[in-house]
């Protein structure tokens, strides 16, 4: 596998992530942390390649950058879609999580699923554009002018606070994180959202780079069976159980 | 003997350290054509300029047909014109300038009657009337509708000398009203000139350094230099026989550069 | 990845929506440019020094800056103290001052460019100052603007993609909607390139257009 | 406080890409300017050919399209350059496309006048720009090109959307890991003001350098 | 007898569907003085100007001290002229046009000195001591530092003038030159240059509109109309006696306009 022996000989390999917490984090001293790169990282130093450089891009733009050769892979809570399976390699499952919704104190337009917001004219929702919730909004029969692509989490609760949009959806995970950051006791999370499966991220690669994935893959199952994967990704709130219970081709096929 | 229609009084004009005006005194009676010369730079616009009330003046004090231009009475005491007052006296006085300055965006017509629509409330159908006899008077009768654009220099000023008179001034003042004009076409401007001169009974005061028009119109010739008026007297005097040094050596200047007197 | 001309007729029909958005924003910003350059010019001509050192100073700040940060300000700021915007509203209240601190200076350039002799001849013939405007310098002074105006509008249309980043549902934000929901993005991002230098063109002509016939007058 | 003092640092980081951007972005359109400003005065026709086409397209398309394509799409074409290079070629070549017209319009504006004094002088063509044009059109050019780099300054915020770390997109890191809109967003349009400011006293210093002496010139 | 060191021969120059020149042709001997008068758009300047080769022509020929101007040899044919040949020509030909056109940003000396110094390779202190001698001559050795805002008219169009002497061409051409002065600023010009035709051998075309000049100044004058020729011969005849009705309608405007012949 030439990529790999690349990356080993240039030192590093570059990877996308999502401005995202828990999935990514950024300190105040700029270093870059999080579920996903944490993994990323000891993966490729176990594969020889001593360190990644993250590059924090949009949702929208990881995939066109990553065909463009911008980045080796993508570890950023890119859930597994079939769509998207045919647009990369992706690796065994790593993170997974439900989906969430934010909405004001005691959901007052009674939204717990997506198809809730389809029935309810009145009802917008927010999500990150080309995400997973966009879509499932979408299938759900949401018409396109009641989605509303939200640039960043942060503008997503803000949008909510200010009555823009009446339900913020992402996964989980990072609906609670925002909430902790905002602290706005007029905001609640309902998760699970009913009816959304849960759904696994994994590293995504290049289609011409399936040899790099594989011997990602290798070291992923070792790092799970050792126990050390738990270790890394828990303190983030992510279940490793989740991630072990299921396998990619499960993921790619899962009928939508 | 008539009292002055125009009576300039100790006028001073400064701009910022550059005194242009220092003192200067002139009495022009009812009817009478002025010619003033002398060397550029030496004040002859600003004076027409301050009679149009284009400028402002640092001292001094001029009346014009028996008011005063620049002050109004209020009471007993005499303060600075308000825009009201200038207004009023500027219906006395009209101008023609070195560079037309016609309005570009109206025909020929509409820039002579604009004024007599908008300031003495004449209706169209007069205004129009008496401007075409104006336009008559100066030849350009068949130009009515053309637009400045289309006119050469000489036409130009003819329109302009038109659209002064049509406020009926009794004074009209012409700042150099050929200089911008080709050789050619000077002739057809100052002919005009000349029937003005002869045929009314307008009070004019003249810019030129066209010796010889000055002489055959003015009644009396002033020859500026630094702000002040350093000679006066009949054009042939003037002319023919000047008394000061620096009339005589810009005569002779004037008269080598081949202006014929 | 290769170009698909079947996806290009799928997605057309979606682009179109954005593009009267697109359309819409920049016309409607175009007006609040119009009219607020015309208020700045003024106040900046204003003799209370007070007033027009402050419009200068924030028009300078407003030029300095740029128009993203603007319109996240009041997009996501502005709420904060009560005053909520419709993204579209918020938009086009952007771009519009944005570009009205540049057409005021060319409504102030228009106004100084009418040579100084047409005031005096207005003078001269008695006309007051109001007459003066009306009738004289504003009649000069607006058509040779209108070609300047013309071209920041132009500037604006091409500024528009940037209200995507306030979900502004503008051509831009369609087509990267498109892209990212079926990972194709050579066509949708062409599509929008070439959608820009079709009005562009147009645009270069309408201008040329404007130019001649708004030509100055001379004297 | 000292969670701020570490944001503000990145922040900081931030206005070092932007400042990188506009340094290097300006320098690139200067040289497109000048070459497709006076390409476009060539004698030849494939010269001003390919200068025209050169304005029109980057005048033309939109920064947004334009920055896509080359970070996006020219690594298709086995071009892959890193963000700051993508972002320093797209806008250095959009800016020198508005920097080309004004480099045109000051060389045409010293007139056909010079022009001819120096074939009656027996200059040639390029003694004719380098001794007697250029000179004089140069301190014409200043103004806006002042204006340009400001542009291109305010244009580096949308490199944000090519994941480049500059100002605008460490603002939003910031805020996302924080919570907190104002603060960062306040804190770049200061500093956005600061660097405009900056660019406009540079120029205005040069312009009083290039102008020493020639009161009067443009009269 | 010597053979001309101008032969204009069926000159024709057309803009667009306008023929400003008509099948014009003109012999000019060495050292001989021309003046080129006619009224205004007769094509007087243009032929200037296709002499100094800033229009093209379009047919006729033109030879200049025994080469053709336009034209160049190559084998047995003559073809348009390269950059080059029109290089070659123009050393010949130097030029003074009405609006000065001096070079703004740089000082009356280096004005003077940047043609010999680039097209002639003359050394710096060569191109000094030349253009201080040629200052003298005009009266401004004392401006050679200032730059060309800080002199008035009549001291820019002798810089111009020096400024084409410089490069010692075998013709000189003068277009309108005192035209754009203050009139008292016409006279240094002049005297200039009626020194400049007594004193050197260097064969000139003047194109004016001072008749008194012209008179004084010119061996033969060419009473141009509508890109014609219409009357030529010796100052003396054509002043006083004119042959052709236009002449005659010509001259009497213009000395109604105030000129002296
Ligand atoms: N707006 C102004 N600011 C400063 N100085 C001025 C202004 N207008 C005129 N001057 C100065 O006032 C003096 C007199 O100018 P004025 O135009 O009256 O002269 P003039 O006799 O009409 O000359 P010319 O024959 O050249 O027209 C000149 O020195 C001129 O430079
Ligand atoms: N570039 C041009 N394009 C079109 N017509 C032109 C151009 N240059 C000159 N002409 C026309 O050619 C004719 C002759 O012009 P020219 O300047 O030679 O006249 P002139 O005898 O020098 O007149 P003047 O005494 O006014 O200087 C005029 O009718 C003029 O309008
Ligand atoms: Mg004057
Ligand atoms: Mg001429």
């Amino acid at each position: 596998d030439d990529k790999l022996n690349d990356l080993k000989e240039q030192g590093f390999a570059r990877i996308a992530i999502a401005n995202e917490p828990p999935y990514t984090a950024v300190g105040a001293d700029g270093k870059v942390s999080g579920a996903a790169p944490d993994v990323a990282r000891v993966i490729f130093q176990r594969l020889g390649v001593k360190e990644v450089v993250a590059s924090i891009s949009e949702y929208g733009a990881m995939i066109p950058g990553l065909q463009a050769g911008r980045h080796d892979a993508i570890t950023a809570g890119l859930f597994m879609k079939p769509e998207r399976c045919n647009a990369v390699a992706y690796s065994e499952p790593i993170l997974c999580d439900a989906e969430a919704f934010a909405v004001k104190k005691g959901n007052p337009l009674k939204l717990t699923s997506y198809k809730d917001i389809a029935d309810n004219t009145n009802a917008k929702i927010g999500a990150p554009g080309g995400g997973t919730e966009e879509k499932l909004a979408l299938q759900a029969g949401v018409p396109r002018d009641r989605v509303i692509v939200v640039p960043d989490g942060q503008s997503g609760v803000k949008m909510l606070q200010d009555g823009r949009i009446d339900v913020y959806s992402l996964p989980v995970l990072s609906i609670h994180d925002l909430m902790d950051k905002a602290k706005d006791p007029n905001l609640e999370v309902v998760a699970p959202v009913v009816g959304a499966p849960v759904y696994c991220d994994g590293a995504a690669f290049r289609k011409q780079d399936v040899a790099l994935r594989d011997a990602f893959d290798v070291e992923l199952k070792k790092l799970k069976e050792s126990g050390e994967f738990a270790k890394l990704i828990e303190p983030y709130g992510f279940s490793a159980k989740a991630a072990m219970s299921t396998t990619r081709d499960k993921q790619c096929t899962a009928a939508q | 003997m008539a009292s002055p229609i125009i009576r300039i009084d100790n006028i001073v004009k400064r701009y910022g350290p550059l005194t242009v005006l220092d003192g200067l005194s002139i009495k022009v009676m009812p009817g009478e054509k002025l010619a003033l010369i002398g060397p550029s730079g030496s004040g002859k616009t600003t004076i027409l300029r301050i009679l149009m009330t284009l400028e402002t003046i640092s001292g001094g004090h001029i009346e014009v047909d028996g008011e005063q231009l620049y002050h109004m009475r209020k009471g007993a005491d005499l303060i600075s014109a308000d825009e009201r007052h200038l207004h009023r006296m500027r219906k006395k006085i009209g101008m023609v300038f070195q560079h037309f300055n016609l309005f570009p965006h109206k025909c020929v017509l509409d820039n002579i009657t604009l004024a007599p629509m908008l300031t003495q409330g004449a209706g169209r159908a007069d205004a129009e009337k008496r401007a075409m006899e104006l336009l008559d008077m100066v030849g350009m009768a068949d130009k009515a509708k053309a637009v400045p654009a289309q006119l050469s220099g000489g036409q130009k000023q003819r329109v302009a000398i038109a659209r002064a008179l049509a406020l009926s001034p009794k004074i009209m003042l012409f700042d150099e009203v050929t200089s911008a004009l080709d050789p050619e076409l000077v002739e057809e401007v100052l002919n005009v000139m000349r029937r003005l001169a002869a045929e009314t009974d307008m009070t004019m005061l003249l810019v030129t350094h066209e010796m010889g028009f000055a002489h055959d119109f003015a009644d009396r010739v002033l020859f500026f230099d630094r702000g002040k008026i350093v000679e006066e007297g009949r054009p042939e005097e003037i002319f023919r026989n000047p008394k000061q040094e620096r009339t005589q050596g810009f005569l002779r200047k004037i008269i080598a550069a081949g202006h014929r007197v | 990845m290769e170009w698909d001309w079947d996806f290009v007729w799928q997605i057309m029909p979606t682009l179109l929506e954005g593009f009267k958005i697109t359309i819409l924003a920049t016309i409607l910003g175009a007006l609040v440019a119009a009219v607020i350059g015309l208020a700045l010019a003024i106040a900046r001509r204003s003799p209370i020094a007070a007033v027009s050192r402050t419009v200068g100073f924030v028009s300078e700040f407003i030029r300095g800056t740029p128009l993203l940060v603007q319109l996240y300000f009041i997009f996501y700021v502005l709420p904060d103290i009560g005053i909520r915007l419709s993204p579209l509203v918020a938009g086009v209240i952007g771009i519009g001052v944005h570009y009205a601190t540049y057409t005021a200076e060319v409504y102030r350039a228009g106004i100084e460019n009418v040579p100084r002799g047409q005031w005096e001849a207005a003078n001269a013939t008695n006309l007051t100052t109001r007459q003066a405007w009306i009738h004289v310098i504003l009649p000069q002074a607006i058509p040779p603007m209108i070609p300047a105006l013309a071209n920041y509008f132009i500037a604006m249309f091409k500024e528009t993609p940037l209200l995507s980043a306030i979900t502004v549902l503008e051509l831009m934000n369609q087509a990267k909607s498109i892209a990212n929901s079926n990972y194709r993005y050579i066509e949708p991002m062409t599509l929008v390139g070439v959608f820009f230098l079709a009005v562009s063109l147009l645009s270069v002509v309408g201008l040329r257009w404007l130019e001649e016939r708004y030509a100055r007058m001379d004297d | 406080m000292s969670v701020w003092s570490g944001y503000l640092t990145l922040i900081l980081e931030g206005a070092l890409v932007t400042l990188k951007l506009t340094v290097m972005g300006s320098a690139l359109a200067l040289v497109m300017a000048f070459l497709a400003g006076l390409g476009r005065l060539s004698r030849f026709f494939a010269v001003r050919a390919l200068a025209t086409t050169y304005i029109e397209f980057f005048r033309g398309t939109s920064i947004f399209v334009q920055l896509f394509w080359v970070y996006f799409v020219l690594p298709f074409a086995g071009i892959t350059l890193t963000p700051l290079q993508a972002g320093v070629l797209a806008l250095g070549l959009n800016v020198g496309a508005y920097g080309a017209e004004v480099v045109r319009g000051a060389v045409k504006a010293v007139g056909r006048q010079q022009t001819e004094a120096c074939v009656a002088l027996n200059l040639s063509r390029y003694q004719r720009m380098r001794h007697v044009i250029l000179p004089q059109a140069l301190p014409l050019m200043l103004p806006t090109f002042c204006n340009n780099a400001i542009e291109l300054l305010k244009g580096t915020a949308v490199v944000s959307l090519i994941s480049l770390t500059d100002l605008t997109f460490q603002a939003q890191v910031v805020r996302a890991q924080t919570g907190n809109t104002l603060i960062p967003f306040t804190t770049i349009l200061f500093l956005y003001f600061v660097m405009a400011w900056a660019i406009s006293t540079a120029m205005r210093w040069l312009e009083r350098r290039m102008t020493r002496g020639l009161d009067g010139v443009r009269t």
